[in-house]
Parts: structure tokens; C-alpha cells; sequence
């Protein structure tokens, strides 16, 4: 009947909904679980909160890779998973981004440069965005926040708002570190420890008709390879610890 | 890739014009029946039909993700009906789209029927012609030019929508991924080149068609240019 | 032709209470303004409805077409209920089948004058008239493909008639169709509107602010005043009843005939018609005439002259022998009603000529009046 | 009153060349149709357009107006160029200073009647004239509150002359601006315009069907036939000359005169016209006649008889000597001049008594015409 | 937390209500330009005012807020002008409000305009009524139903706006935060409890406000009504 499973998977792709900030990422990676396991794959992104409310209201999703860790345990508690398949598959890393910063400036960019609160500044909202969160916490850690609280920009998601930092509209704001990577841009790493994590976890969808290549596919995320695949892609490194 | 992006295409376009097609067909006798109608209840009716705009687009989309899902009475009389799942499917950002752009439709087209006046249905009448005999002979040729205006705008506004589609049809590829969904999937995903390229064919697409939609509602006839001409530069500064 | 005339005039003598006719008992309230009409219609011919401005003439058509729905009471069309307020029946204006021609013509700005008329003739059921005859008969044959917006006055007033034959109703209401029109055109299209009368036996109310055109082709009329029918019945007894009225401001006072024709021509380019059995009547000779044995004709009463002895040597033709029934002074006139065996004549002279011929009742007098004071109008 | 009259007739004469008058040189095509006007009209009085329907009456008046973009040529406004297509000049409707009622009255149908005269009195520059005055001469006082669209269509065309009166232009086109009205109301609103006229020394250009309605107040006459002006001048010699056009479909022939008033009544009722110096004219007295000098009347040619010798006990009471100047035939009829001192009179008589007084030319006869038969329509 | 709901319900008034008046003075004379002329430009033209129906606002939204960023032109001019930044200013969401509603308010004026017919201009010109003075005293009272469609469409899409306000606004409160934002954040931020309240409210303050609206345009004579009842009955079955 697993074989069947799998037939069956094999005329049905596999739907991964993903939270729109790792999708080039997963797409990359897709290209080798294809080619290793033979399983199709759709992938689905958009904004994590969406998917979450769709997958309450019958989406039909297999996978569901969150931008953050609240999303997936709340789906849990409503018994909305396969029994532990909640599991952490990327940390999102901040990096300070400026676009009116040329690459080649004399004087490298770096973080002192928050010390000097500029009139506007980008970052994700922090009430519902994952990275806003952790962008919250950072200025609050360097005990700017009371100062930048009025100054903020903030983009619906972590997405938005480089866009938005990237069409000058705003110069500086911080953004996900594997955004600058992707586009080969240049800025400042934001040290981990200056914001609790940003744990990217995925479930997969109890509704599933097609459970055992989404396990296939955790398993492929989780595998060390794939691993550090993602840390080059601009996320923090995984402890090894479970989430 | 670009396959995607023509599947999403042809969704859109069938999205659409489906849409648009059930949009006339509702709107035309709601139209209708606003304008002719005088009871207090119309300022009521009038206004529930143009709720749809004031409601932010993922917000309404909520909502209605909430009523199509299999849980709430809608949904589920669609299921048991059908015996398929309403939300996410391309019935659902069809009706979800009619729903949405009904106020573009019907406002036109009420406007056209309050402006048009009696007395030609009156003289229609006495040649015998019934009411609906009276509407395809006489009120559809005289509004006609509303009737391409609520079609194009509630196609346009079909084409464009964006929230409510996302939210209730969850952008699976070739059922329910539109154009627009696309277009922000790829300005998501940093594809900037992707995104200017669809964007521009969007653009030059739309304006096209909305050309060839406007250029057929050119009057025709040598003299009546003539006519129009004369028009503009008396009523025209 | 003639025979159409004929009939007619028999037939609207007994018409009142035959069957075939439009009934209407009804109210209808405006602010300022209340029509109230409770009057049998003969289905004969045409019917004239003859009244100043704002007497209520559009708003009772509008009623019998359908398009006032603030009436109240009952319209019977044939035997065949309209309207009957108490038992909430009220037919629409397309289940009636009753044509208007509107007093501003109405016709489809959307659609070209040939669209316009066969509009009604796709939705005509009997289709017993040809477009190309009424087409031609309204001389619209240059006009066809043209807007209707395009059309000078008098051409939109032919197009609205024509579709309105078209489709071939029960029962023609007109409203002034003819009032943009000279005296021409006026005069062809009356012509028309008689032959089409006949062939397809439809009944017409006709509304004119000219006695002339209605005394011409009516056999009943209809004076409305003030939202009232203030008098009907036959056309000649209604219009020299309008004559006593003295109120030369809203018409000629006139003798109106309908005699038969007695020899087409004298010989001397005059035709005969019988007044009675002893008198005759002289008029100039119209080759109309000629397919006609019965002909409508007026005389006004100004051009009627007394003369106390038949005079001999003037260009007047007509010398008619009766006797003074009634003298009734009005400002200046004296408006003289002459018996000759059972016709009146009415005879409007000054009150100088009364008093220099010294006029009295029953004094026999002659009246003379010229051919050409026998009018016709159309013919 | 009577001095306008008098003016106008006297002034009309010799206005051809006055400075003041509206030159018109224009071209408009029309798929069908083009017109062609060269013609300087006076800009004095009331100036008559007849003419039969689609003859481009209406085309013209809108020219004039403005509202004819696709016109060639120049048209001049006492002095002012209003368009000189050349030159490129076109000046627009609401610069010119031109008041036009329409064919179809056009009122606003969002105001109401006092509303739509109001929309007139605010525009105008010099308000000479007051608006309740209008209001009651037109009596629309009843309605001032209507809207429009309640409005019988006598009552429409009322409210539009009211207002484009009110509007006080320089030069007032009216496209047969009383067609839905009744003879009473139409010889009222014919005395308002004449007063009006004068009161505000207003030219006017009257669109026009009827020849009667044209006779009593224009001091001018153009015909047009097919787009062209087939003949323009003093009224009474434009209708002497339609006389002779032989086409008694689009008018009565007859004798248009303006004559002094010699004796306001004669002690029986009869008012006395100095023909000439030797002869009178009778006809019924009106108390109107009293404030006047000169009076317009007309007789029809078919009014008057020809006798040879002078009848005595007849209820004629106009007799006039004068000699055959012509004899011309038309039908069964015979169109006869006849000179009188200085006057000609037009007199139709069957061919029959034609030949039976065997009248020929430069032959002395009697004409004879009852007091009735000299018409005026409105006073 | 119930004030920010507040001061985003004031910044939403305040746009939407600058944006519609400024919508009525450039939609006006754009819609009657449209209805008038008749070159071939005509259709470039409507489909260019169209276009915004056609993106999604988001995508619109990405590209006016280039356009806005201080590095391009228009941002430039504006900044040099009026020395502030345009980019998430309150300026920008009425600029971008403007332009994303412009065919809800171009398009309905326009159909009114060309249904207007001449007839009642000429007349009015020949009373001496100029241009200006016949668009007021004929053209207007007599599409007043057309222009409460534009103004209540262009409102309230105003205020349904959110994929271009967010893009350009930036959620800054007081200045770009408008409701339809506060809205989402609620969903969004599993707040459902704010959310259902405010959609309701929402939903609540536009059917009166629309419901108004439309009973100004009622037709207030007793004897219209009697008309228009009488309408009914023979033009609706
Ligand atoms: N809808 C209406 N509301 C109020 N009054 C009206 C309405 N329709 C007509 N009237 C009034 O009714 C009266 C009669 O109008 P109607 O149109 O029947 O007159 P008519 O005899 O046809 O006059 P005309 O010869 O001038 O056309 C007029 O005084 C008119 O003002
Ligand atoms: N816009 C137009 N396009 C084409 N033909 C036109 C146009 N306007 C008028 N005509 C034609 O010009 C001719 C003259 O029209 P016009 O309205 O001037 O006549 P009119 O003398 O006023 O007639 P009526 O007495 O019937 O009103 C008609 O044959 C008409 O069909
Ligand atoms: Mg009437
Ligand atoms: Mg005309």
C-alpha cells in the first residue's frame, strides 16, 4: 500500500505552501529532492498568516513551512498536524540593509551606524511579522527602540519590506540576512543573540493525502546537506538541539 | 517557468470572463431593478451592494474564506451539492470575484437606466414590444456604452484582484494561481526581471484589449463622427 | 373611396349604442388639474378630439394607451376590459394593442428611419399593409437610411405616423401627428390616414387644435374642456353646435355637409352635389372627386352672404332659398341661421347688413355663396 | 401699437439697404440636402420664413444661431461678424447674442417652469422686460411651480417663448414656436410677440406653416423651397406673388393689405379702411382696432365675387370698382387680378362664371366681399 | 490599542476625503474630455486611465513607490518642491489613492456625460449660458446621480485601498495608517476578536454612510414619487 502511496503521490504533486522569504531557497533545494526521490512538487508561497487561516479552512496543502514557530504550534494545538511533524528547518538571520550605501564606499557599513536614527526606517511589523519581532527585539536590545519607534516603516512582511528598502522609497532598515544573499547584496550581519530566535518550523498537513512524501521531504529538509545548503542562503546555523 | 506564468494566464483569463459573463447576468436585472425601484429599502440594498469596496480585499476575503470553507453552511451546501470542496477551488475565486466586483457592474449600468428616461420605453410599449422585447430592442442599444463600461471594468477589477483571490483560492497552479498572484509571487521572490517582464505584458495586454473594447464602442457611421465632431466643438472648451 | 365616407357617416349616426365601441369611465388626478370622462366611443372611422391647450386631450389618450397609471375606474375596448380599477385590472400598454403617435414624435434615436418602422412591423401580427406602400405614401423613400436625429420636424411627424400604422393596432390615438406639417403634407397624409382607416377597418382618435383637418376626416367628435367632454356625437351636428357658442376664437363658424355628388361635372368645371331634392350646391370640380358618391364639405359662415332677391349677374353660383330660423348677435356679427328644407345654414353678416336688409324669423331669404366657399380639404 | 405697426410697414420698405440687418452668405451640406442662402434680411420688425417641410427652415435658424458647425460662408449681425469661415472666424452660440425657441421647446427638465424663466432673467444683461409681466402674458402663472415634464405641449411651448424672451437677445429665431397651440391661445401669444417687439425694439425671425399667422405679424417675407430662398420682400408683395404660383396647396390665395384706419365705427358696427383716396373698406369693428392708425387684414380670394353691375340689397357690404388687369387658370378655377387705383385684388372664380359674365381683360367690374371676409387674425 | 483604531479611522477619512475631492476635480473634466472628443487618441486614453484596474495594487503599489523614492523623478520634484520626502508620506497615499481610483470616478462621469445629449446645452448656450456656466447650471444637476456614484465608488475604494497604501504608505500611524491596514494587522495578528469589531464597524459606518448617500439622491417631491412610482410599474415586471 506504500508503493501504491507513492504512485498515487506521483500523479498528484506534492503541495508545499511556504512562507514567501524561503521560497527561492526551497526551490533550490527541490531541485535535488526531485531528482533523489522522483516525487513532484508544487510549491505555493505567500504570507504565513494566510496560510495558516487556508490550511484552518481546508487548504489543500501536504507541507506547510511557516516563516515562523507560533503558526505551526497553534495548528498543532488544533490538531491541525500529523503527529509530530512540527519540526524546525531553517533560523532566519537580520542583516542591516542600506541601499543608498554603494558597495564600494570608503567607510564600511556597520551597526553603528543605528546609534544615528535616520528619519525613516524599514522593518517587517513587528505584531505580525516574525522578523519584525526579531527586528523589535534587536533595537530594543541596543536600547533604541524608545528612539526608532517613530521612525518605523513597517512592511506587512519581511518581504515588503525589502522591497520597499530596495526602491529607495526608505535607505535603511533591517531585513533578512538570506534576502542580501540572494541578491547578492551587501550589509551587516545582525548577531543572533541580540533577538530571541527566528525559528522557521514546518508541518505536515494531517489532511494529507499524500503524508509519506512529505515526510520524505522533512526528512530532506532536515538532512544535514540541505542544512547547510540553507546557512548558505544567508540563515543562522541549526543547533543541532530540536526545537 | 514561463509555462507557469501562461497557465496563470489562462486561468485569469477564465476567471474573467466568467466572472464578467455571470456579473451581466446578475447585474443587469439588480441594475434594473435598483433604478426603477423607489421603496426606502433601495438606499439599503444600494448600499450592501457596494460594500464589497469598502472592505480591504483580504479582509473580505477572510470572511468569505470563513463562509466557503466546509464547516459553515455555504460551504457545505456547496459540497453536498456538488460533492466538492468550495473553497479553494476555481468556483470559489469565481464567486468569490462576482462578489467583489459587483458594485463596478451594477453602478454603471443603474446609472444608464436611471438617465434613460421613459418615454421611448413608452412609444416601445405601444408598438407592442413586452419587457423584454422592450430590453434587447431598445434599452440595450441606448446604454450600450455603460454596458461595455460595467463589462470592462468588472473584467479589469477581475484581472487585478488580487486579496480576496490569494485568500480563498490559495494559489494552486492551474486552478486558482491568476496573473496578479503571480506577479506578486514574483516581486516576493526578488525575480524583479520576471516581474517587470509579466507586469509590461500585463500592462501592454490590458491596454490592448481595453482599446479594441472602446474602439468597437466608436460610433461607427462616417456622418455621426461628423455629427460628434460638430458635438464636441460646441459643448467642448 | 366614397363608399368608405358613405358608410361611415351612415354607420357613426347609429353607432352609440352599438356594441363595437371604447367605453371610458374614468378619473384621472393631477394637482391642478382633474380629468374626469365617462363616454361611450364608437369603433367607427375616426373620432376627433377637438379643445384648447391643457384641456386634458394627450392625458386622456394616455390613459386609454395605458401609460397613466394614477387612474381610476374603467376602459372597455370592444367588449374587451382594460382597465377596471375595482377588480385591480390593469392591462399593460403592450397587451392593449393600441397605437400612439405621440405629440413630440418619439421615435428610436438608436436605430435609422427604416429601423424604426420595421420595429413595428416585426412586432405587428397581422402584417396586412405593405412597408414599401406606407412607405411611400409618407414619402419617406430618401429618408430611409437616415438617423432619425438628422430629420427636419416635419419628417420626424411622417416617420412616427408611419410606424405607428405599421404595427397595425386595434385602435390608433393620435396626438397632433400633423402639426409640424404644411398644408400639403397635411393634406396627403389625411388622405392616407383615411384609405388606411378602411382597408384595415382600424378605429382612430384623433386630437387637433384645427377643426378644419378634423371636419375633413372625423364622423364623431369630441370637445373637451377644462378635463370634461363638454359635447359629441356626429361631426356636423357637434360643430354648428359649437357655432351658438360664439366663442369665434377657437373656430370659424361654418356650415359643415356631408352630401352626395350628384354629377361630377356640369360642364362647366363644377361639380354637383344634392342638397335635397330641389336644391343643389355648386362647387369647382377636383378630379378626387370623381371615385367619390358622397362628399364632405364646409361652408363658413362669413362666406355665406344674404341677398333678398336672387341676384343674376354675379360670379356667385350657389343662390339657396330658406327661411331666417334664428338671429344671434355676437359683438358686431350677427351669426343668422337659415333653414333650407332640413339643412341649417349658418350665416355670419354684420349688424349693419342685418339692420339695412331689416332681417326678421321666418323671413325668406336667399343665401349665396361662391363654388369656391364650399371647401374641402382634402378630398 | 398702431405706431409699431405703422413703422414696421413703412420702415420694412426701405430697409433693404439700412445698415442694420443680418447679412447671411452661408453653404451647409447635408448628405441630402444643402442650403444655400445669400440673402441680407432687415432687422426690423418680425420677419416671416415659410416654406414647405425638410425646405431647411430649421437648418437655417440654427446657422444663424450657432449651432451649425459644418456651415461655409460669413454671416454678419448688424455690423458684427458672427462667422466668416475664411477667416476663420466662429463665433459661439452663447455670444451671439441670439435667442432661438425650438421646434421641440427643449425646457430643462431638472427646474422648474420659474426655474427655466429664472435660468433666462439671470443671463440676461439688460432686463428691461419683468418677469411677472411675461409670466401673466403667457399665463403660466398656475405652473410656475410644475415640473416640465407635467406640462401639456401647448403649455411646453408657452414656457419656451416665455423664456427665450426673457433671455432679451438681440435677434429672436423662433421655429414655429405655437404649433401645439389652439387659435385663441396662438392669437394671443401673437400680440405678446408684437408687443414685445416693440418694447424692446427686438427683431425676430418666425418659422412659420401657417400664411395666416405669418400674414397679421411679419413686416417681411422670405419662402424658401429646397434649401434656397425662392423669394424675399415686403410681405404683402411676397404673397401677391405666391398668388400667382398657382399651388393652392400650400396657402390661400388672397389679398394681403395694411390700410389706414379711417373711422373706428360707422354707427353700425363696421370699422372704415381708406383703400385709397376715393374708395373704403368695411369690415366688423373690434374694439382692438381702437388704440390703432394702420391695420393689417387680408381677404381671401376666394372671399370675393365679381359682379357687373353694383348689387344693392345684398348683405355685401363692400363693393369695389376696378378693372381686369390679368386672368389666369388654374383648374377648375380662375385666379382673376384686378386693379383698383392703386391696389390689386386677387379673386378666384370657377371657370364656370368665368364664362358665364365672359370677363376679360381690362374689363370694368365690381368686386364684392362681405365685412367677414376681411381677416384679421389678431389685432 | 482602541485609539490607534481610532486614529487610523481619522487618517482613513482624511484620505479618502481629500482623495475623492481631488478625484472630482481632475475626474471631471478628464470624463467630459473623453465623452466629447473623438480622435482615435480616445481609446489610448481610456485604456491608460483603466490600467489601474488591471494591476494589482500591490505590484501598482511597488512601482509607484520607485517612482516616489527620492532617487527618481518624481519623487525628486516633489521633494525639491516641497522639501519633504514623498515616499510614506501622507501626500504619497493620496497621490497613490488617486491614481489607483481614477477610473471608478473617470468612467461612470464619462458615460453619464455622453448620454447627456446636446439638446439641452444648446439651449442652455443660446439663453447665453457660457461653458463653464452650462456645466453647472445643466450638466451637472443633471447627472447629480452619476456624480454620487463616482464620489461613493471613489470613496469608498478609497477606503478599501490597501495593497498600494501599504506598499507606499508604510503603516506609520497617524500619518499612513489607515484602517483597512489596522484591519489586516488584527487578522493577521490572530487578534480576531479587534478584527471581527472593527470589520464590523466598518461595515456598519459604510452602509450608513453609503445608505446616506443615496437617500440624499432620492428624488424629493412628493409628486417625482408619484412619477417614479408610476415608472415602475410600466417600465419593471
Ligand atoms: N404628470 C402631470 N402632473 C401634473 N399635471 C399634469 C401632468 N400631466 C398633465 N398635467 C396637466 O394636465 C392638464 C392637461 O394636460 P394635457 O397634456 O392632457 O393637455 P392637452 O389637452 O393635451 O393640451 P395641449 O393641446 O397643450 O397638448 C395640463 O394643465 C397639464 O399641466
Ligand atoms: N444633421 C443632418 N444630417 C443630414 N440631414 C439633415 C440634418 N439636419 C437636417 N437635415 C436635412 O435637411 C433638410 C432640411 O431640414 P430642416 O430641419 O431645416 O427642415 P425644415 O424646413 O425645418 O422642415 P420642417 O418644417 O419639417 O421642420 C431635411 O431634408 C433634413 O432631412
Ligand atoms: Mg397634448
Ligand atoms: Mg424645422
Amino acid at each position: 500500500s506504500k508503493a501504491q502511496q507513492l504512485s498515487k503521490g506521483n500523479s498528484k504533486p506534492l503541495r508545499i505552501a511556504v512562507a514567501a522569504n524561503f521560497t527561492p531557497v526551497l526551490k533550490i533545494l527541490l531541485k535535488d529532492f526531485s531528482k533523489n526521490t522522483g516525487i513532484k512538487t508544487q510549491v505555493i508561497s505567500g504570507a504565513s498568516g494566510a496560510m495558516f487561516l487556508q490550511i484552518k479552512h481546508g487548504a489543500p496543502y501536504d507541507v506547510f513551512l511557516s516563516a515562523d514557530s507560533r503558526r505551526p504550534k497553534e495548528l498543532e494545538q488544533a490538531d491541525y498536524i500529523l503527529k509530530n511533524s512540527r519540526k524546525t528547518y531553517a533560523r532566519g538571520q537580520l542583516a542591516l540593509y542600506s541601499s543608498s550605501h554603494s558597495m564600494h564606499a570608503s567607510e564600511p557599513l556597520s551597526l553603528d551606524l543605528l546609534s544615528s536614527p535616520p528619519a525613516r526606517f524599514a522593518i517587517a511589523n513587528p505584531d505580525i511579522a516574525p522578523y519584525g519581532k526579531a527586528a523589535k527585539e534587536v533595537l530594543t536590545h541596543l536600547g533604541l527602540w524608545k528612539n526608532y519607534q517613530s521612525r518605523l516603516i513597517k512592511g506587512i512582511n519581511i518581504g515588503q519590506t525589502f522591497a520597499q528598502i530596495r526602491s529607495k522609497g526608505v535607505t535603511l532598515g533591517i531585513v533578512s540576512n538570506s534576502q542580501l544573499v540572494l541578491n547578492n547584496l551587501p550589509g551587516v550581519i545582525i548577531p543572533n543573540n541580540y533577538h530571541q530566535p527566528i525559528k522557521q518550523q514546518l508541518v505536515i498537513i494531517r489532511a494529507s493525502k499524500n503524508k509519506a512524501a512529505a515526510k520524505k521531504l522533512s526528512q530532506f529538509l532536515l538532512s544535514a546537506k540541505s542544512q547547510a545548503t540553507i546557512v548558505s542562503y544567508g540563515y543562522a546555523q541549526t543547533n543541532k538541539a530540536k526545537s | 517557468m514561463i509555462n507557469s506564468d501562461l497557465q496563470a494566464l489562462i486561468t485569469t483569463l477564465e476567471m474573467a470572463a466568467l466572472t464578467t459573463v455571470i456579473l451581466l447576468i446578475i447585474g443587469t436585472p439588480l441594475a434594473w431593478y435598483l433604478a426603477k425601484m423607489t421603496s426606502r429599502f433601495k438606499v439599503i440594498i444600494e448600499a450592501v451592494v457596494a460594500l464589497p469596496l469598502v472592505l480591504p480585499p483580504t479582509v473580505l476575503g477572510f470572511y468569505l474564506l470563513i463562509a466557503f470553507s466546509p464547516e459553515h453552511l455555504p460551504g457545505q451546501l456547496w459540497q453536498q451539492t456538488t460533492g466538492q470542496q468550495l473553497a479553494f477551488s476555481f468556483s470559489a475565486i469565481v464567486i468569490g470575484s462576482v462578489l467583489y466586483s459587483l458594485p463596478f457592474v451594477v453602478q454603471p449600468l443603474q446609472k444608464a437606466f436611471e438617465q434613460l428616461g421613459d418615454s421611448l420605453l413608452e412609444a416601445g410599449a405601444l408598438l407592442g414590444a413586452g419587457p423584454i422585447d422592450r430590453f434587447f430592442s431598445i434599452v440595450l442599444p441606448l446604454t450600450k456604452a455603460s454596458f461595455i463600461t460595467a463589462a470592462s471594468l468588472g473584467f479589469a477589477h477581475t484581472v487585478g484582484e488580487f486579496g480576496v483571490i490569494l485568500m480563498i483560492g490559495g494559489n494552486i497552479p492551474g486552478e486558482t494561481r491568476v496573473l496578479s498572484i503571480a506577479l506578486f509571487d514574483h516581486v516576493e521572490a526578488f525575480d524583479y526581471a520576471r516581474a517587470h517582464l509579466l507586469a509590461i505584458s500585463l500592462l501592454i495586454g490590458s491596454m490592448v484589449l481595453l482599446a479594441a473594447i472602446y474602439w468597437l464602442n466608436l460610433p461607427k457611421r462616417p456622418q455621426d463622427k461628423a455629427r460628434m465632431e460638430q458635438k464636441e466643438s460646441l459643448t467642448y472648451e | 373611396m366614397s363608399s368608405t365616407l358613405h358608410n361611415h357617416a351612415a354607420l357613426s349616426e347609429v353607432s352609440i349604442d352599438s356594441p363595437s365601441q371604447l367605453d371610458i369611465k374614468i378619473n384621472v388626478n393631477y394637482r391642478q388639474f382633474t380629468l374626469t370622462i365617462q363616454l361611450p366611443i364608437p369603433l367607427k372611422g375616426i373620432t376627433g378630439i377637438f379643445g384648447h391647450s391643457a384641456s386634458g386631450k394627450s392625458t386622456l389618450l394616455r390613459a386609454i394607451a395605458g401609460l397613466e397609471q394614477t387612474l381610476e375606474g374603467e376602459i372597455t375596448l370592444a367588449d374587451k376590459k382594460l382597465v377596471d380599477t375595482k377588480q385591480g385590472l390593469y392591462l399593460k400598454p403592450e397587451q392593449r394593442q393600441v397605437g400612439l403617435v405621440f405629440q413630440n414624435s418619439r421615435l428610436f434615436d438608436h436605430l435609422s428611419v427604416l429601423a424604426n418602422l420595421e420595429y413595428a412591423v416585426k412586432r405587428c401580427k397581422n402584417n396586412k399593409l405593405s412597408l414599401d406602400e406606407i412607405i411611400k405614401l409618407t414619402e419617406l423613400t430618401a429618408l430611409l437610411d437616415h438617423r432619425v436625429t438628422e430629420l427636419s420636424g416635419g419628417q420626424q411627424q411622417r416617420a412616427a405616423l408611419a410606424r405607428a400604422i405599421l404595427a397595425e393596432p386595434k385602435l390608433l390615438l393620435l396626438d397632433e401627428p400633423l402639426s409640424a406639417l404644411d398644408q400639403h403634407s397635411k393634406a396627403q397624409l389625411l388622405k392616407m390616414m383615411l384609405t388606411i382607416q378602411k382597408k384595415l377597418n382600424l378605429p382612430m382618435l384623433y386630437v387637433s387644435h384645427s377643426l378644419d383637418e378634423l371636419q375633413q376626416v372625423c364622423d364623431t367628435l369630441i370637445v373637451m374642456s377644462k378635463g370634461k367632454v363638454i359635447d359629441s356625437g356626429n361631426i356636423h351636428q357637434v360643430i354648428h353646435r359649437l357655432n351658438s357658442y360664439g366663442d369665434a376664437d377657437i373656430m370659424h363658424q361654418q356650415t359643415s355637409l356631408s352630401l352626395p355628388i350628384k354629377q361630377f361635372d356640369n360642364g362647366h368645371g363644377l361639380t354637383t352635389l344634392a342638397l335635397n331634392a330641389k336644391q343643389d350646391i355648386f362647387l369647382l370640380a377636383n378630379e378626387d372627386f370623381e371615385q367619390q358618391t358622397l362628399l364632405r364639405c364646409f361652408i363658413l359662415a362669413s362666406d355665406i352672404s344674404i341677398s333678398l332677391t336672387e341676384a343674376s349677374d354675379s360670379s356667385i353660383v350657389n343662390h339657396i332659398c330658406g327661411t331666417i330660423k334664428q338671429i344671434s348677435h355676437q359683438r358686431n356679427n350677427v351669426l343668422v341661421t337659415v333653414h333650407c328644407n332640413s339643412q341649417d345654414f349658418f350665416v355670419m353678416i354684420s349688424a349693419f347688413s342685418l339692420q339695412k336688409l331689416s332681417l326678421t324669423i321666418k323671413q325668406q331669404v336667399y343665401l349665396q355663396f361662391k363654388a369656391g366657399a364650399v371647401r374641402t380639404f382634402i378630398h
